[in-house]
């Protein structure tokens, strides 16, 4: 019976465990994300720069 | 229950009549009232004998070992395994990896990359052969299993089954099935070979997807009841049926690239009959099959 | 001894839920940014298009 319940647990830990290391797949996912958002903007705003200047001289 | 293995054997056989099911469905019934399922058993019960539809989502998912053997755990667990799957879903939709017009089974293939660490940089669908055969995969068992979160984890646990457990077995099938077609048809096999078809044949829809998308679901499920519980050797002599089936027309077609053409979109009204052929090919020349795989 | 089981096992789970917890936290933060930061890239690329569309209009 003591086996039974030790397996029993280790069954519920592993379910729980799996969810949960699932969690930090997704934050490092999002961590990517995150960079390559933070690139994007980066590049637009370069583009944009680029275009005022060009907006200036042909004022 | 009288455990005479010879007549429970021979009960496969009148299954059509509906006698004997009723007395296999009820032998199931007693294993599935056990506190702790005995999965040893619950996979002979499903090698020797077709699953009652009722019972079949459960003990798939107890055998694949998305449930636990405890009853008493089956909530719990089950619970962890919905939340996970919301999680992900989630997560994919935050990085606009997938949106409401999404088709299902790509959804299951995304939330399968990222859990399984594969998910590519770019949601542009690259095809590669794995994605192929995992998206074939879902597509049968979507059309098997009603609720969404219950149908991605028997997807992805298949699938897992198929590149861990027999992942050595696989490549050896299409050797088999030339063993076996010698055995039960040494002419056809020879047309085969001298129309070099033996090295064309459709392998990868019978082998990898384990004839996902070749064959309709109800017949589709009978076979994977016994990849499932521990035999990937079935679909040799499903594929070995086809081909006795269908052995007039492949007589009479002479290039391998047809005959791989006819094989890849066989007629789907009689599969029923190929599979239950399949079975009892497979206990004659296995005889009763425990575990092997 | 059962009961030692038992409560062991249980510990285990909780320390596991407080990490998934942390983790989950993370990531929602890591959410906020990630809508923050598509808000950002959309933002650029407006003005972008309005520059670029000064830049015609003057030459």
């Amino acid at each position: 019976y003591l086996e039974d319940v030790k397996i029993q647990a280790s069954f519920q830990l592993q379910a729980a465990e799996g969810w949960y290391k699932m969690q930090k797949n997704i934050t490092q996912l999002f961590e990517v994300e995150i960079l390559s958002l933070h690139g994007q903007v980066q590049n637009e705003r370069l583009l944009n720069n680029r275009e005022e200047n060009k907006v200036e001289q042909a004022e | 229950m009288a455990e005479d293995p010879q007549r429970n054997f021979r009960s496969v056989y009148y299954e059509k009549v509906g006698f004997r099911g009723v007395e296999e469905k009820k032998s199931l019934e007693i294993l599935l009232k056990d506190d702790r399922l005995d999965i040893e058993k619950l996979c002979t019960f499903s090698q020797r004998f077709p699953l009652p539809s009722m019972y079949r989502i459960l003990v798939w998912k107890v055998l694949l070992g998305i449930l636990p053997p405890h009853h008493e755990s089956h909530g719990f667990v089950m619970r962890c395994r919905k939340e996970q799957y919301k999680d992900v879903h989630h997560a994919l939709r935050v990085i606009r990896f997938i949106k409401d017009s999404t088709p299902q089974v790509e959804v299951f293939l995304r939330v399968y990359q990222l859990e399984s660490g594969k998910l590519p940089r770019n949601p542009s669908l690259s095809s590669e052969a794995e994605d192929e055969v995992f998206l074939a995969i879902a597509k049968a068992m979507e059309e098997m299993v009603e609720d969404h979160i219950d149908c991605y984890w028997l997807i992805s646990s298949f699938v897992n089954q198929l590149n861990n457990k027999y992942k050595d077995s696989i490549p050896q099938l299409p050797k088999l099935l030339e063993q076996y077609l010698s055995l039960e048809d040494s002419g056809l096999l020879t047309h085969l070979k001298l129309c070099s078809a033996m090295d064309h044949l459709p392998y990868n829809l019978w082998f990898r997807k384990c004839f996902a998308g070749c064959l309709p679901e109800s017949s589709l499920q009978r076979v994977w009841d016994k990849v499932i519980s521990g035999s990937c050797k079935i679909l040799v002599f499903v594929a070995v049926e086809i081909l006795l089936t269908f052995k007039m027309k492949l007589m009479a077609l002479n290039s391998a690239g047809k005959i791989q053409q006819f094989l890849e979109n066989i007629p789907q009204d009689n599969t029923d009959a190929i599979v239950s052929k399949a079975i009892e090919l497979w206990h004659k020349h296995c005889g009763t099959p425990a575990h092997s795989v």
